[in-house]
């Protein structure tokens, strides 16, 4: 089951990487963390295709939810952030955030 | 037919982000999560999918779309045009780096065989007990986080509706 | 009995919002104190005699049922409890004055420990997995700590903080499951067995590297060190003390260390890699802080000067570099906190942050000024104090280790550190008194007592540093010393 | 006795000391009543150790043969309840004397740390624990001084620069010593000085007469007695240094090294001794104001202590030993004299004072009880320890350190003549018509000092008896001759003769000089001041021209102009233009990069693990 581990960790690769162009190109704060979210799916579909690839799946699937309850977590603390952040600033935009620089 | 369910875990994935509309982004991210559940089923990770698909779909989009909601109105951002360009060659490029060095690197690891043993709930509840502790405790450091950037404003002192009690910045 | 490091906190943590509802001050500040002191007693009484020979796994009893909870404790877990102890003790009591104004001291508490219940989890953990949930819970509770005072600064700090972060944690997920498909396990003992039977020299240089990108963000070694300056200035004073002091280092160094020489096995290549990112960052941080207004955000710039200084030791990976390393992490998490903790007092007490509108405080807050002369001449190493002779100890290290150059440079980088400590000294506290702050007064009893306890702390660790090394850090040394054999006998984990 | 309870004398003084800086500023009297009661177990603590067993007490400290170590034996307890009862009785004094000052929170606090500091150092058995103390006494020297107010600040960092150049003397000392017997316990050291000892001998030596004030470290003392309170004055120098750095140097000379009659070491310090005694009298002779006038005697009673310890004879440092501590209580009871006379007067100026004996019979007494004691009239203290010095650096058989002595002695009586004359007696001065005696605080110590001024030389056998002769006991050869107390208070023996035959000499020189002043009593002195040579070298070492440190100072701000002028100058513009400028620019550029973005940061992080992966992969190999 070597190549489907390959070709699973391939879409892994892909999927931190198009997580990674949006962080890095987007200007909506929501949007930043959607691609956090994408990362975080290709992560958890990394640990699931291992374990799988080492038939030890059922460690690998607690290990799985355990990465989706502590990623909810994030995302709660997250877009608690953002709430607080656009009742300040009126905007969404991660560009204005830039006060604090030097 | 696993290849098909990756792909489209992908190709929703690309359209949460590439998607003008933040709440068509959530929706997709949801979608997206779906195929990954599909995923997971084809490997037999019936649990992990199961979640996969309450939590993430479910949960996470819910909190999406709430935080979309209430930050409507005032948060629409112009994402720049040039994503349509710039994105496929983005991606045309870590596919070709993706092809070739995954297999090369990881095409080396010989196939040993793990000892699996026992069902989902005796690996969830013995071996990994540590993790559940952990897991409260992210949940509750959460709740906590929540709690406190949404808690009321009973600070006394100085009046600091506008972040204004950090003094020395404000020049 | 080791749980409890864990299960304290995290149930106090749990319980303080709602007794917060009945008591919002004297119940929140009693509890949280009474808890850190008892940690304290605990990491130095009852966790000592437990690594009497070598580290130990222990099963962790919950109302006398055994879990199946097995924690690991030896030399440099303990090492890292008695310091999280330490300095978050100090901490607490600070925060009782300090925290005063921003009000709902329940939550604050809450968060504090939990962070506190996720770092001692992540150093008692023996596995990489547990160790990331550790890592986030610690890192979630510090996200909201930092927003604490949810003005913009906080906000915009704190959001920069958490999606830099969150990419940090990526890494490091991703490389623990590339380790998982490649061993079949994640527990130190299993990984370290498999990666001895596997020749994969490759993937393993891939995964230090997503590892180091991961816990070097944590850790904020240069260039992932970019969050630091915003996040630690912005938060409460205590909290800044307990960020620099003691998460990046538990979360960053106390991980990477663990992993790179407990687990991987340190390589050649990855020797070089650390001690040139060590070497960097105590350049960068320096200079960046060199050029600061903000009496924090020079403090935050120094951390990542001195957080180059630990990493530059372990990356040496020498006995002696090991020791330094260590060494020289507890000592920066007494001064930095004790710094930050001063920056709070001042600030609290004058409204600004600014250097440039200080001057002459060390009329009206004498004890401060005095606290902090001692710990910035602590940290840029002037002798007796602690600070100089765990720099004297890395540069020994390095001399020995024929990097004669980095010698040089870690000496040049120790000038530049005397330097803006002076700056910083000067400005704020001798010189002048400036005429606005003529009705300053000192800080309150508790912030004064939290001070006082570091400075002394400091000086203590200076003049009785024989004594310091021999009970707290040659075990943790020694740990490390042995390398991956360590990881090997807790193959029955 | 238990070996815990040595801890006492050290720890009570420093209870004290905390209980006083902890003490909030209004409280009135507590501090005072707490202070006097806590001195008073103090000497109750030193009494009770008086005569006990010598006991020892080893704390691990440090490791590596650094251990806290004290020791009590006959030696230290004598010097421990010597140094209790001065804090007793400068306590007292305090009470009244000090009472009003700002800074009394400090002053009593570090009275208190350094009779602590002193009693560690008296019962330290470990040198490096005796250097800890040794060293925090010169901090609360500093401290102590600089509670005297304006331009005392000046004073203090002489006198803390003086001695930690003689502290320093002495650890290098120690340290030689540490390489050569490998050990750093007091009491298991005793070598003969010779090479390398020797060097490590004369550095200590150093360390310790300069604790006691001996020339050339003594220039503080005269500026001290100016800007210091007076109280310190009696406390530090006038007693307890003297206690300290005498205590000290028999040790060296006693215990750790064992000197040999006339061996160069003993001859070295002879010479010191001698030169001191000569040249501070001459110094003090001339003096116009009393309290400096005391303070050079101050230095130049040291010089009989140096010379008598340095006959390394036992009668020598039999009178050595015990002229130190009959001078710490009439040198002490002096200066609170000239304290109680500067509180009622306003002055202690000779010219200004006069006639004061009616107004103020108490302090005049104890004066003139303490003054006739210092220049050895019979049957007083003064007059048995000097005899026993002259002794002793008669059979050493170099005549020439008994007649500087002598010489001593004679401008010593000659100089109290003319201090208490033009005090007490005479013409009163205008100034001081309504002058009161002090109060009780005041002139009782005064009082007390002068009472055992007379006892410790009427009944010498007590404390040659008790406290001398057990100090010897353990050093002196096999059936050497002890008991001093035969020949204490004879008078008809050769060199007892010549002693009063100086002071005769002495007295006409006041009446001589008296009558050339045209009556004025402190210009008795003037035909000394005047003689050729002696007027030339009394204008030099008023220009401080022998003031090693004023010298020091010159030649170190020469020193420091050239080094500003041609490597200074150089170096700072190569930083100013150099290092500064790339300081500024990677500042500056580092500052730009920060800009906010977080974009801009992410991409950092990814560029980084890109290097670092990269970086790895090329290095593994």
């Amino acid at each position: 089951m070597n190549n489907l581990w390959i070709l699973n960790m391939g879409f892994v690769a892909l999927l931190v990487g198009i997580g990674l162009y949006c962080l890095l190109t987007m200007k909506n704060t929501v949007k930043l963390l959607i691609g956090i979210e994408i990362i975080a799916k290709g992560v958890t579909l990394a640990l699931v295709a291992s374990g799988y690839a080492r038939e030890n799946l059922m460690v690998a699937q607690s290990l799985a939810i355990t990465v989706i309850v502590v990623d909810v977590a994030v995302i709660a603390t997250a877009l608690a952030l953002i709430i607080n952040i656009n009742r300040h600033t009126k905007s969404l935009d991660v560009r204005k955030l830039t006060k604090l620089k030097g | 037919m696993h290849l098909f369910l990756l792909i489209g875990l992908l190709a929703f994935s690309i359209l949460a982000i590439l998607s003008r509309d933040l709440l068509k982004s959530a929706i997709s991210l949801a979608v997206a999560s779906i195929f990954l559940a599909l995923v997971f089923f084809r490997m037999n990770a019936v649990y992990a999918g199961v979640f996969e698909l309450s939590v993430v779909a479910g949960l996470i989009t819910v909190l999406f779309i709430t935080a979309i909601t209430l930050t409507r109105g005032d948060g629409d951002v112009a994402e720049s045009r040039g994503h349509r360009i710039v994105f496929p060659l983005f991606f045309l490029a870590l596919a070709v780096v993706d092809l070739l060095v995954m297999k090369k690197l990881l095409g080396q690891i010989p196939a040993i065989q793990g000892s699996e043993s026992g069902t989902f709930s005796q690996v969830l509840w013995n071996q990994r007990t540590f993790d559940l502790v952990g897991q409260v405790g992210a949940i509750s450091a959460g709740v906590l986080a929540v709690l406190a950037l949404f808690r009321r404003d009973d600070r006394h002192g100085n009046a600091a509706s506008d972040g204004g009690d950090t003094g020395g910045r404000h020049e | 009995m080791l749980f409890l490091f864990i299960i304290v906190p995290l149930v106090l943590a749990g319980l303080l919002p709602l007794l917060g509802k009945v008591s919002k001050r004297l119940l929140p500040d009693l509890l949280a104190s009474a808890a850190m002191l008892f940690l304290l007693v605990l990491a130095v009484f009852s966790a000592r005699p437990l690594i009497a020979d070598g580290g130990i796994i222990q099963q962790a009893f919950w109302f006398g049922a055994p879990l199946n909870i097995r924690l690991l404790l030896d030399g440099f877990s303990l090492f890292m409890l008695f310091t999280i102890s330490l300095v978050s003790f100090a901490v607490t009591i600070y925060s009782i004055n300090y925290m005063e104004h921003y009000g709902a001291k329940a939550n604050y508490y809450a968060l504090l420990l939990a962070m506190i219940a996720g770092m001692n989890g992540l150093v008692l953990s023996g596995d990489l997995f547990t160790l990331y949930v550790f890592l986030e819970v610690a890192a979630i509770a510090s996200y909201a700590l930092v927003a604490f005072g949810r003005g913009h600064d906080e906000l915009e700090a704190s959001f920069k903080y958490l999606m830099l972060s969150a990419v940090a944690s990526a890494f490091v997920l991703l490389s623990i499951a590339v380790i998982f498909g490649v061993t079949g396990g994640v527990s130190f003992g299993a990984v370290a067995q498999g990666l001895k039977t596997l020749n994969i020299k490759y993937v393993v240089g891939f995964c230090s590297g997503l590892f180091l990108a991961g816990f070097g963000l944590k850790a904020a070694l240069v260039p992932f060190h970019s969050w630091l300056p915003d996040a630690h200035p912005s938060a409460p004073a205590p909290i800044s003390a307990m960020l620099s002091g003691v998460l990046i280092k538990v979360s960053g160094v106390y991980a990477m260390t663990r992993i790179f020489l407990g687990v991987f096995g340190l390589t050649p290549a990855l020797t070089t890699v650390l001690t040139v990112m060590g070497i960097v960052s105590i350049f960068v941080g320096a200079l960046a802080a060199l050029g600061q207004n903000d009496i924090k955000r020079m403090l935050a710039y120094s951390s990542i000067s001195q957080i180059g200084y630990v990493v530059l030791a372990f990356g040496i990976g020498t006995p002696l570099g090991i020791l330094a390393g260590l060494f020289h992490l507890f000592n920066h998490a007494l001064f930095k906190s004790l710094l930050f903790l001063n920056a709070g007092a001042v600030e609290q007490s004058t409204g600004t942050r600014s250097l440039d509108k200080m001057g002459g405080l060390a009329k009206v807050m004498p004890l401060t000024a005095v606290t902090s002369a001692i710990g910035s001449l602590a940290i840029a190493g002037v002798p007796p104090l602690n600070g100089f002779w765990s720099k004297l100890l890395i540069i020994i290290a390095l001399v020995q280790a024929k990097m004669h150059v980095l010698a040089a440079l870690a000496v040049l980088g120790s000038v530049i550190t005397l330097w803006y400590y002076l700056v910083l000294q000067h400005q704020a506290f001798f010189g002048k008194l400036n005429e606005a702050w003529q009705g300053v007064k000192e800080a309150p009893f508790w912030m004064s007592a939290a001070t006082v306890l570091l400075a002394l702390l400091c000086i203590v660790t200076g003049l009785a540093f024989p004594f310091v090394i021999q009970s707290w850090l040659q075990p943790a040394a020694d740990v490390l010393g042995k390398g991956v054999g360590v990881a090997l006998n807790f193959i029955g984990f | 006795m238990n070996p815990q309870n040595l801890l006492i004398p050290v720890l009570l003084p420093l209870l004290l000391a905390l209980f006083s800086f902890l003490l909030p500023r209004g409280i009135k009297r507590l501090r005072e009543i707490v202070s006097v009661l806590g001195a008073a177990l103090f000497v109750y603590v030193a009494v009770s150790f008086f005569g006990g067993k010598e006991t020892m007490l080893t704390l691990p400290w440090l490791g590596h043969g650094i251990d806290f170590e004290l020791r009590l034996y006959q030696f230290s307890q004598f010097i421990l309840l010597a140094v209790s009862g001065f804090t007793f009785l400068i306590v007292l004094y305090s009470t009244v004397r000090m009472a009003g000052n700002p800074r009394l929170r400090e002053y009593y606090g570090y009275l208190f740390l350094t009779a602590a500091m002193s009693a560690g150092a008296v019962l330290a058995n470990n040198f490096v624990p005796l250097v800890f103390f040794w060293e925090g006494l010169l901090i609360t020297l500093y401290a102590l001084i600089t509670i005297g107010g304006k331009g005392s600040h000046r004073t203090a960092v002489k006198a803390f620069l003086i001695g930690g150049f003689c502290d320093f003397c002495m650890i290098l000392g120690i340290a030689i010593l540490w390489s050569q017997t490998g050990t750093l316990r007091l009491s298991d050291i005793s070598v003969v000085p010779q090479g390398l000892t020797a060097v490590s001998f004369y550095l200590m030596m150093i360390g310790a007469v300069a604790k006691a004030g001996s020339m050339p470290f003594h220039t503080w003392i005269p500026d001290a007695a100016v800007d210091a309170p007076v109280a310190v004055m009696a406390f530090i120098p006038a007693a307890l240094e003297k206690l300290l750095g005498i205590y000290m140097l028999s040790r060296i000379c006693l215990d750790i090294f064992r000197l040999e009659v006339n061996s160069t070491p003993a001859l070295v310090l002879m010479t010191l001794g001698a030169l001191t005694i000569v040249l501070a009298v001459f110094m003090a002779l001339i003096q116009k104001d009393l309290k400096k006038l005391l303070s050079f005697h101050a230095v130049s009673q040291v010089g009989y202590m140096m010379l008598g310890i340095g006959t390394a004879i036992p009668i020598g440092i039999a009178g050595g030993i015990f002229h130190m501590i009959n001078h710490a209580m009439y040198k002490s009871g002096l200066f609170l004299a000239a304290g109680s006379v500067e509180q009622q007067a306003g002055t202690t100026e000779l010219k200004k004072l006069g006639g004061l004996a009616r107004s103020m019979p108490l302090t005049a007494l104890g004066f003139i009880v303490c003054a006739a004691a210092i220049s050895g009239i019979w049957p007083l203290n003064g007059f048995v320890s000097k005899e026993m010095v002259f002794h002793g650096s008669y059979e050493t058989g170099y005549t020439i350190f008994t007649i500087a002595a002598w010489l001593g002695a004679i401008l010593t009586f000659a100089s109290f003549l003319k201090a208490g004359h033009s005090v007490f007696f005479g013409p009163r001065g205008l100034e001081t018509a309504a002058v009161k005696e002090s109060r009780s605080p005041i002139y009782i110590p005064i009082l007390v000092l002068a009472a055992l001024c007379v006892l410790f030389g009427v009944y010498n056998a007590l404390p040659l008896r008790l406290f001398i002769q057990p100090i010897l006991a353990g050093h002196a050869a096999p059936g050497e001759h002890l008991d001093f107390t035969a020949h204490a208070l004879a008078v008809f023996n050769p060199i007892a003769l010549i002693s009063m035959g100086c002071l005769l000499i002495a007295f006409a020189l006041h009446v001589f000089g008296f009558r050339r002043g045209g009556n004025k009593a402190y210009l008795a002195s003037e035909p000394i001041h005047r003689l050729p040579v002696l007027r030339t070298l009394y204008d030099l070492a008023e220009a401080r021209v022998f003031d090693l440190y004023e010298q020091g100072i010159k030649g170190l701000q020469a020193f420091s102009r050239f080094l500003f002028r041609f490597v200074d100058r150089p170096i700072d513009a190569f930083f100013e233009k150099f290092v500064v400028q790339i300081g500024r620019a990677a500042t500056g550029a580092l500052k730009a990069v920060h800009n906010g973005l977080y974009a801009n940061y992410l991409a950092w992080a990814i560029g980084g693990l890109v290097i670092i992966v990269w970086a790895i992969g090329a290095l593994t190999r």
